[in-house]
């Protein structure tokens, strides 16, 4: 089943890139990926939240001599981040068909192999598998961002490739680091699969460096303040369908990883640590913010803010509090599905302002394009995580979980929800109102481009009304995740308030 | 139909409207957008009435319903539904909202007709209803957050409505930055609450509230001045006003609704609501009412100078906000939502009736430029002058009995209530005074060219180059205001008909609650306020002390006035160079711009600049990226150069390795 | 005479012709120097055979010697097939390949 | 002693055990022979394919003489799975360097003939070498190894870069067998034995660390590290495989190394595992800094041979890494290793070959400019050469990284592992800027004809076996690198013949 | 008299290779060598290594010296002048890299714990390093380096022929008649480099040559 879900759009790309027929391999892919997105809605449908335990585990022996196993599995972590995967890339894809791609067949055939790269991510349940799909999902994007990106895009992907791939390198180390020295310590057969590693927890000077490697491939990966150092560029040059899936669901797989993998096999480190990470976390937030309203182009006040959002949702990680916990995981799905939109919109208002992506060259385009205006202002809005929208939710519950555990930083990290209201009406204002720049063409959104970008608005409508869809199927797993912190910083917390 | 199935009703009505028009805007011929709009909201009205006679017929212990459709998170103990608080608070709240709502609507059918945006406009001002409507049904904080920030959202929609003009889109950026300020206070506010209670729901909070709070512990007291911060930053109380003003860039009738009627009085509301909380924080409530009687003398102040005339009556809103939170904050919540009623109307009149004034000028705001309006616009000045008498408080204007029955009550206090009581009849004053500055500068006097225009010809004045009134800069005519067909004045049947029906109000709505007589509110709104542990209980002397002053001080005012800006004209320059620095103060209204702009804005835009020339610059790229590349650059270097082709430099570093590796073994022998 | 003087010896010529490898520029003399390296190979190879009583090491001097021919039989072919391409005999010289 | 004098008894030999090595020193001879013929069909068509032929016949030869160890000629030669594994592996690079030189030019300039027998005659000494059980063997082994490859490096006489490196090759690599030599003398000095079984059980009792036994200890290690291009010893590769033909230098790359491991391996677990405590911290520094100096090395070359070379030098560090560390996983993890290294590399020296012949830039990283529109297959195959040299998942570099980094992590080298994860980091960006080019950037007009620019440019034409190789080969990283566990079996199994002492 | 005999012969090794080091003419570097290689057969001969002295002589110091004669006239050693030597700088760094080297052999072939260093050797029984006693070694024990020795031999003629063999390039016909590759009289002729005609002792121009060789191409 979940082998299906993964494998199902790469191999339907590559079948896509055989046939004859040029619109073929496009076709295919979305088809391929529409119907991995129907099988994470039949995922959904079927689990239920009440047992955190793992669903539809398969596990298969991959590499016995190092313990390796084809293991995968399901839970409330990883549902409905699954979900939002298949659907951002459903999208993108079907938005990427609009347009003509030079070489089509290589394109689409490697971002479907994005695409499965994230999903096996998500669902592995092995470290080294995971470690493994975490460096694949890296080369379709490097490619794509070489090859199809814009005129600076050499540089950006080195900057890109060499920044992520580090992390990804370090944390091989400390994956084989972890399940080796977990084998020696406990005298169990080597083994990689999470359940094992979390049986039998290092000692805590063992687990501290090993943290940090893991810790430095998923901050790359968010990117987090100071690591986003490969951000700027990669943002500015990546094909706006490409970046939508790269905003939107790459960066949550480092904060998957927290929970996941760090948090569950290396507790100890991960209290040593907390406030290091919240740190991280709170300077994401503010630089982040600041950054965002400095910006001029589109492309970088929203990569930016991605740059917050993560960083608000590695505060609710590290808050080890369950409401901060589940606001975090809420938040990955949240911000996903508005990131993803903001950018398809980006791509739109550029086509309309010159090509250009600076919002000096926009303005007035509501005039003759009331309905992009409206879409772009409610995506606006629920990026700044007005209330009312699923964003609210999620960081309400982030900074509630955060105030219990570590108020002063919660206090602080409410700056961010402040600014973060300057730059996306800035944005909004400077882009949709105000009187034309000087090469603005306006026009209304097409249907293509419509059909594309309103089911992210039905998805953050569904979240703004009835966000408990996912909560209640994720609280097992969160409240499991985070169980062992919460027990070793359970005098630090104050009364431990939604712990109940 | 319970009064729930009427609460959710209510609800429910203008958000359809909203959708409907928002799908249908392409569509819809003519005027019909304003109509269904209208209808929208008067259904809701309807519903609002149902709510209160189902109410009224419940039994006084019963009056507190809530009702839930669905939960929307029930995880990790934080649980928060869908669910409406039915009780006399908010149904007075949703009568009054609706009400105007109703008659506003109307005002603007055609009003706006001829605007570009007409559909899009009611499509907005449907939207605020249902915020609005559901910031006062709320059942629990969380509800409450969302409709705060909705109707934030919707008055930054409808302050930035003329896109086109960048004063507007500014105006609107500021209003609701300040309020996202706000709503953060009210969200941290929130967790202080709940950080005790756990739990967000009103009912269960405020029956906790005692239990879990010490009175003036330091949890609640910091959650209560939280939760001020958001009254203040949605009621436009210092030092969170200065959004208000600018906000006078929307259509009139915005101002009339949103910044005058409804909206900027959440901040009473949320106190009254709140009162349980604030109860337990009386250092809370003492900064509400400190704050409140602080910007009802500067506001006051500031009217005095503004030549605007939409910003007069801003300013004159901001400070008769002033009275409603002084009000609520030393526990008199009958007067000040008495006050908020009655100010409802008078003041949506008086927008109203400006707006009429504006359309008949032109598109002209300034109070220089208008005068002997009165021949001109009859019917305005009517209203404008019945506003006006209502808002100084003269008998038997509705305004009157609710600004007396708050100072009566604050007197009752005593002690340093005394002074707040000092201050509010100074700021009744002052009311008088800018309230009738205005009316005789625009009404009195030579008529300016345009109405003698209206007078002589019949027909309104059309400048030949539309301009801004905020800066002058010429406006393209895509912005639709101020458009060829667009001026309107009184003569349009639905805005005659709204300003009348608020007229009405504006005389008789003080009946309500007429010291000694009918204390009808009074008694309607006792049920939620039965918990209320202050209880004030004027002595009679104390009332009519109070009438009296009250009547005497309003007329002085008119008085005055009239003396300042009709009988002697020569008097006003000569006191404004008499009091250069106070008249430069108020000019510049209290230079609260210029301090926000120095201690928030400018440090953050250095930030901003410094962050993404300076910091990211040197150190994410140079010495993050540029040191590690350097580094390897220069090791590669060093390799290459190392590998010279020479042989012989191959073979002595194989020898030279020999030896160092021999001079190991050896040691380790 | 006690084997410690061959070993002595052995090492010094190893040593010169390291030495040599360093310093002669035609390919031909170093090309000797590698046969002085070899050679106090073998004599150190004698030498230990003398000294343990055994051929072992005689029998790796002769092998030794066959391998040090055939170097410098391909040596010699290469310098000769250099010499034919009108390339410059002369180590210094060959630089097209570096960096 | 007497009695063996008086009546020297004939050692048994057991020529099915010898088998292969005698299939290959039987081909290079009819090689040689059918060389001499005149027909041009003869040398042309009829020498590659009796050299393909040999070579299948020797790893034929190898797989039936699969797990039965015997040492044959009275302990000179072991044939045990390692070697066995071992001869696979020089036959698979033979077979590629044989197909990447059909109608080459280094044979043609040479003579078909002698060319194939020298390959094979290098090919028969890199079995003697990872066979042999005492030092006289190991050592006229590697100098058949060597000096076969001296002359090869020299065929294509008209480039004067050949000839250089081939006299570099001989002089450098004769200061290594020199070394290698006194070194061997000093070890039987110290022990009075030349088999390996017998100097390790005398290294285990009496002369632990003794001066003598150590200062052989370092020029063996020298000498050997010198074979397997181990920094500083390295600086001979680049040169002599930018100089050489390219079939040569992939033969080189692939081959050489792997031999010269495997010796490693033999010398230093098996002859002189007793001194582990000493040499094992000067392995793995050594590994650490090959790792570094190939990797920085390898940064910003024009030259894809020279590219590949340092790089050769880099992936060296890894194995050694393996080496260093003298556990049975390390043993194990260093074979793997040289599976997915040979691979990876002649799938790319493939890709080489073939632009070579295609295109006017030689071995210039321009030559596979735009390589990604105009032969995709062999863009593919590149694209997979070197992400696998980079270690990048589903390829086989991945696994073998792992496993190596297993090992040391293992064996409490997590340091070495750290070095190992940065040294990768570093060869991204070499490795992806081959990617990059041959997907990002357009194919650059044709240069004109430059000294060191291929001349083979003329006699254009696509050569489908090329292309199949590189296919080949690349499809083998692939599937090794989603299906390792028979490889893996098949090193452990090979490990397991001298990890008896570990 | 074995002494006296040692520290002659010591000698003559240790002076034929500075010989073969340091002086200037190659002709005098083969000639040291061959020095070298006499005394160090003698010093062979004084550890009763028969045989292989036997061989050093015979093998060495006559063939391969011949060999090196002969490559040395066809070539013409003499240094060339232009390209630049190891300098002053090298020559030390060179000089004391052997010194360092030498000192650490010392050490460890001196500072060994084996008290058979200091003998004059173990006991051996008559006959040892005669060749009867090598030969039987090389025909058991050692049988497969010995064969390994030989095939290395065939495959060092194999080699030597085709590097020095005179057809340098193609063959194109198919009648394996030898060209010259076209890339030899495109190859700029640089400044010095020993021709043919050089090793004959007399400058040729460049078609000269060729035609020169063309009469020297075997038929």
């Amino acid at each position: 089943m979940l082998s299906i879900l993964i494998w199902l759009p790469v191999a339907a790309a590559a079948l896509g890139a055989l046939i004859p027929h040029r619109r073929g391999a496009g076709l295919l892919a979305l088809a391929g990926s529409l119907a991995a997105f129907g099988l994470a809605i039949s995922l959904i449908a079927g689990y239920s939240g009440h047992s955190g335990q793992l669903a539809d585990v398969t596990n298969i022996v991959w590499i016995r001599s190092l313990g390796i196993h084809y293991s995968l599995g399901v839970d409330g972590l990883s549902l409905f981040l699954v979900a939002m995967t298949t659907f951002s890339f459903a999208l993108a894809l079907l938005a990427a068909n609009i347009r003509t791609w030079a070489r089509p067949r290589v394109f689409y055939f490697l971002f479907a192999l994005a695409e499965s790269a994230v999903l096996g991510a998500f669902l592995a349940q092995d470290l080294a598998l995971f470690v493994a799909f975490f460096d694949l999902m890296l080369i379709p994007f490097y490619l794509l961002l070489g090859v199809w990106g814009g005129p600076g895009r050499v540089a950006a992907t080195m900057k890109l490739v060499i920044y992520t791939f580090a992390g990804s390198l370090l944390m091989l180390a400390g994956a084989i680091a972890l399940a080796v020295l977990t084998h020696q310590h406990s005298g169990q057969p080597l083994s990689f699969e999470f359940s094992a590693l979390r049986a039998a927890p290092l000692p805590g000077g063992t687990q501290d460096w090993i943290f940090l490697l893991f810790a430095a491939a998923f901050l790359v990966k968010m990117p987090a303040f100071p690591l986003h150092g490969w951000m700027p560029d990669a943002y500015r040059e990546m094909p706006v369908e490409v970046l939508a899936t790269f905003s939107g669901v790459l960066s949550k797989v480092g904060a998957y990883g927290f929970l996941r993998i760090v948090l569950p096999t290396m507790p100890a480190a991960s209290v040593h640590f907390q406030t290091l990470m919240l740190l991280v976390g709170l300077a994401s937030v503010l630089y982040g913010s600041v950054m965002a309203f400095t910006q001029t182009n589109a492309r970088l006040i929203a990569g930016y803010s991605s740059v917050a959002q993560l960083g608000f949702i590695t505060l609710g990680i590290f808050a080890f509090a369950q409401a901060g916990a589940q606001g975090a995981v809420l938040q990955m799905v949240n911000h996903g599905i508005v990131v993803a939109p903001l950018f398809l919109i980006i791509g739109l208002l550029a086509a309309r302002a010159g090509g250009s992506a600076d919002i000096r060259e926009m303005g007035g385009i509501a005039m003759r394009a009331p309905v992009l205006a409206t879409v772009f202002l409610i995506v606006a809005f629920a990026t700044l995580a007005m209330p009312g929208s699923g964003n609210f939710i999620g960081e309400f519950l982030i900074l509630l979980g955060l105030f219990q555990t570590k108020m002063v930083i919660s206090i602080i990290a409410f700056a961010g929800v402040v600014a973060a209201s300057v730059y996306a009406l800035r944005m909004f204002i400077r882009a949709m109102h105000n009187r034309e720049g000087s090469q603005v063409h306006s026009r209304e959104l097409r249907w293509p481009e419509a059909l594309a970008i309103a089911p992210f608005l039905a998805a953050i409508g569904l979240f703004a009304f009835y966000p408990q869809i996912q909560l209640q199927r994720s609280e097992r797993a969160v409240v499991a995740a985070i169980s062992q912190e919460q027990a070793l910083t359970a005098p630090a917390a104050t009364a431990g308030g939604a712990d109940r | 139909m319970s009064a729930t199935t009427a609460a959710w009703l209510v609800l429910a009505a203008p958000l359809a409207g909203t959708v409907l028009l928002a799908a249908l805007f392409k569509a819809l011929p003519g005027r019909s957008a304003g109509w269904i709009g209208t209808a929208a909201v008067a259904l809701s009205f309807l519903f609002a009435l149902v709510a209160l006679v189902k109410l009224q017929q419940a039994s006084p212990a019963h009056r507190e319903l809530t009702s839930t459709l669905w939960s929307i998170t029930r995880s990790v103990g934080v649980n928060a539904n869908a669910s409406v608080l039915v009780d006399p608070l908010s149904v007075l709240m949703i009568c009054v909202v609706a009400g105007v709502s109703m008659l506003i609507h109307l005002y603007s059918v055609s009003y706006l007709s001829g605007d570009r945006g007409y559909s899009r406009f009611f499509a907005y001002l449907n939207f605020f209803v249902f915020s609005m409507l559901l910031l006062v049904l709320a059942g629990n904080f969380l509800l409450l957050i969302v409709g705060w920030a909705f109707v934030g959202a919707a008055s930054y929609m409808l302050i930035s409505f003329w896109y086109r003009r960048t004063t507007a889109t500014r105006a609107g950026i500021k209003a609701f930055v300040i309020n996202v300020v706000g709503d953060v206070g009210l969200v941290l506010g929130t967790f202080f609450i709940f950080r005790h209670t756990h739990t967000l729901d009103f009912v269960a909070t405020f029956h906790l509230a005692p239990k879990v709070f010490a009175s003036g512990s330091g949890d609640v007291t910091a959650g209560c001045v939280l939760l001020l911060v958001g009254a203040f930053a949605k009621s436009a109380q210092i030092p969170f006003h200065t959004w208000l003003p600018d906000a006078m860039e929307g259509p009139t009738p915005v101002s009339a609704l949103i910044h005058a009627a409804t909206m900027v009085t959440a901040g009473v509301y949320l106190i009254a609501r709140m009162h349980p909380l604030f109860q337990l924080a009386p250092a809370a409530q003492d900064v509400g009412a400190i704050v409140g009687v602080t910007t009802l003398l500067i506001a006051g102040t500031i009217g005095l100078a503004a030549t605007d005339i939409k910003r007069v009556i801003a300013y004159s809103t901001m400070s008769q906000i002033g009275y409603m939170i002084m009000a609520v904050s030393v526990g008199a919540y009958a007067a000040g939502l008495f006050h908020l009623m009655t100010h409802a109307f008078f003041k949506a009149l008086l927008f109203m009736a400006a707006g009429s004034a504006i359309g008949a000028m032109g598109g002209e705001q300034s109070l220089d430029r208008m005068s002997g309006l009165r021949r001109a616009l009859p019917f305005t000045f009517v209203c404008f002058l019945v506003g006006g008498l209502a808002l100084s408080g003269i008998p038997p204007f509705s305004g009157f009995f609710s600004k007396d029955d708050i100072l009566a009550q604050i007197g009752s206090h005593g002690g340093w209530y005394w002074g707040l009581y000092v201050a509010g009849y100074v700021g009744a004053l002052l009311t008088a005074l800018y309230t009738f500055r205005m009316i005789f500068r625009a009404f009195l006097g030579e008529p300016c060219t345009p109405a003698r225009e209206l007078i002589d010809h019949g027909h309104l004045f059309h400048p030949a180059q539309p301009t801004n009134p905020a800066n002058g800069e010429i406006e393209d005519s895509d912005v639709g205001f101020p458009g060829p067909d667009h001026v309107i004045a009184e003569r349009a049947l639905p805005m005659r008909l709204a300003m009348g029906l608020l007229a009405l109000l504006a005389i008789g709505g003080g009946v309500v609650g007429i010291p000694k007589t009918t204390s009808w509110l009074d008694r309607f709104l006792a049920p939620t306020f039965a918990d209320s542990t202050i209880h004030l209980y004027p002595s009679n002397h104390l009332i009519y002390l109070g009438l009296a002053v009250g009547t005497a001080v309003g007329l002085l005012g008119i008085l005055i006035a009239w003396l300042v800006w009709v009988a002697r004209p020569a008097i006003a320059p000569a006191v404004a160079r008499g009091l250069r620095p106070l008249a430069s103060l108020f000019e510049h209204k209290w230079y609260f711009d210029e301090l926000i702009d120095a201690l928030v804005v400018a440090p953050s835009a250095w930030l901003g600049r410094f962050a993404s020339n300076t910091f990211e610059r040197l150190f994410v790229n140079a010495t993050l990226i540029g040191g590690t590349t350097a580094i390897v650059r220069a090791g590669s270097a060093t390799v290459r150069s190392a590998e010279s082709g020479f042989v012989r430099y191959y073979v002595g570093f194989i020898l030279v390795g020999l030896a160092a590796i021999g001079l190991y073994f050896l040691l380790a022998s | 005479m006690s084997i410690a003087w061959y070993l002595a010896v052995s090492a010094l010529i190893f040593a010169i012709g390291a030495g040599g490898v360093l310093v002669r520029r035609n390919p031909l003399v170093v090309l000797l120097c590698l046969e002085l390296m070899l050679n106090a190979a073998n004599l150190a190879l004698v030498a230990f055979s003398r000294m343990w009583g055994n051929g072992a090491g005689q029998v790796f001097a002769l092998i030794v010697m066959v391998v040090a021919a055939c170097e410098v039989t391909v040596g010699l072919g290469v310098i000769v097939a250099m010499h034919r391409h009108r390339l410059p005999v002369d180590l210094d010289a060959m630089r097209e390949l570096q960096g | 002693m007497i009695a063996t004098l008086t009546h020297p008894p004939a050692p048994y030999v057991n020529f099915a055990a010898l088998s292969p090595f005698e299939a290959v020193i039987g081909g290079s001879v009819l090689v040689l022979l059918v060389g001499l013929l005149g027909s041009r069909f003869a040398r042309h068509q009829l020498v590659p394919a009796l050299t393909l032929l040999t070579l299948a016949a020797t790893a034929g030869l190898a797989l039936w003489q699969w797990n039965d160890h015997v040492s044959a000629i009275s302990g000179a030669l072991a044939i045990d799975d390692l070697s066995l594994v071992m001869t696979l592996i020089f036959a698979t690079a033979g077979a590629g360097a044989t197909v990447l030189s059909w109608r080459g030019r280094a044979p043609a300039e040479s003579a078909h003939g002698d060319y194939h027998a020298l390959l094979l005659g290098s090919i028969a000494g890199m079995v003697v070498l990872v066979s042999a059980q005492n030092v006289v063997t190991l050592f006229i082994g590697i100098e058949l190894l060597s000096i076969p490859l001296y002359v090869l490096c020299a065929t294509e006489m008209h480039r004067a870069a050949s000839l250089e490196s081939g006299l570099k090759y001989l002089i450098i690599g004769s200061v290594g067998s020199a070394t290698l030599v006194y070194g061997l003398a000093l070890i039987y000095g110290a022990t009075g034995a030349t088999d390996f079984q017998a100097i390790a059980t005398s290294v285990a009792h009496g002369q632990h660390s003794d001066t003598l036994l150590l200062g052989g200890v370092a020029l063996v290690l020298v000498g050997l590290a010198f074979k397997a291009s181990i920094a500083p010893f390295h600086q001979w590769t680049p040169d002599v495989y930018e100089g050489a033909p390219t079939p040569v230098t992939a033969f080189m790359a692939v081959a050489t190394k792997a031999a010269a491991f495997g010796v490693l391996l033999r010398v230093f677990d098996v002859m002189l595992i007793g001194e582990k405590v000493n040499w094992r911290p000067v392995l793995a520094l050594l590994a650490a800094i090959t790792i570094i100096v190939g990797n920085v090395g390898a940064l910003s070359q024009s030259s894809l041979k020279r590219m590949l070379a340092y790089s050769s030098v880099a992936q060296a560090g890894y194995i050694l890494g393996g080496v260093a560390i003298a556990t049975r996983l390390g043993v194990r993890a260093t074979l793997f290793y040289l599976f997915v290294y040979l691979t990876a590399n002649l799938a790319a020296f493939a890709v080489i070959v073939a632009r070579e012949r295609e295109t006017t830039h030689g071995d210039d990283i321009d030559a596979v400019a735009g390589l990604g529109a105009e032969r995709p297959w062999l863009a593919w195959s590149l694209t997979i050469a070197m992400l696998s040299l980079a270690g990048v998942p589903a390829t086989a570099g991945f696994i073998g990284k792992v496993f190596l980094i297993d090992a040391l992590v293992g064996a409490g080298y997590t340091w070495l592992a750290i070095v190992i994860v940065v040294g990768s980091i570093i060869s991204l960006g070499y490795y992806l800027r081959v990617v990059g080019a041959v997907w990002m950037r357009e194919a650059p007009l044709a240069a004109p004809l430059i000294a060191g620019g291929s001349p083979e440019a003329d006699s254009a034409g696509r050569h489908f076996e090329l292309t199949a190789v590189a296919l080949a080969f690349a499809a083998a990283t692939i599937v090794v690198g989603i299906i390792p566990q028979p490889l893996l079996d098949l090193a452990g199994r090979a490990a397991g013949a001298i990890t008896g002492a570990l | 008299m074995s002494v006296l005999l040692f520290f002659i012969a010591a000698f003559g090794t240790l002076a034929g290779a500075i010989g073969v080091i340091s002086l200037k003419d190659p002709f005098h570097s083969v000639l040291a060598l061959v020095v070298h290689l006499i005394s160090l057969a003698v010093l062979f001969l004084l550890l009763r290594a028969e045989f292989v002295a036997a061989a050093q002589v015979v093998v060495y110091a006559g063939a391969v010296m011949v060999l090196y004669v002969f490559v040395v006239s066809y070539v013409g050693g003499q240094n060339l002048p232009g390209a630049q030597g190891p300098g002053r700088a090298g020559t030390l760094g060179a000089f004391a890299c052997g010194l360092a080297l030498a000192v650490e052999l010392f050490i460890a072939l001196l500072g060994s714990g084996l008290q058979a260093i200091g003998t004059s050797g173990a006991h051996i029984a008559a006959g040892f390093g005669t060749p009867k006693a090598i030969g039987a070694l090389l025909l058991t024990k050692f049988l497969a380096p010995f064969e390994i020795a030989s095939y290395l031999l065939l495959v060092a003629a194999v080699g030597a022929v085709m590097l020095a063999r005179r057809r340098g390039g193609l063959d194109d016909d198919g009648d394996g008649r030898p060209t010259i590759s076209a890339m030899d009289f495109m190859r700029p002729r640089p400044f010095g480099t020993g021709t043919m005609a050089e090793g004959f002792g007399h400058g040729e121009t460049l078609s000269a040559t060729r035609s020169a060789e063309r009469q020297e191409r075997p038929t």
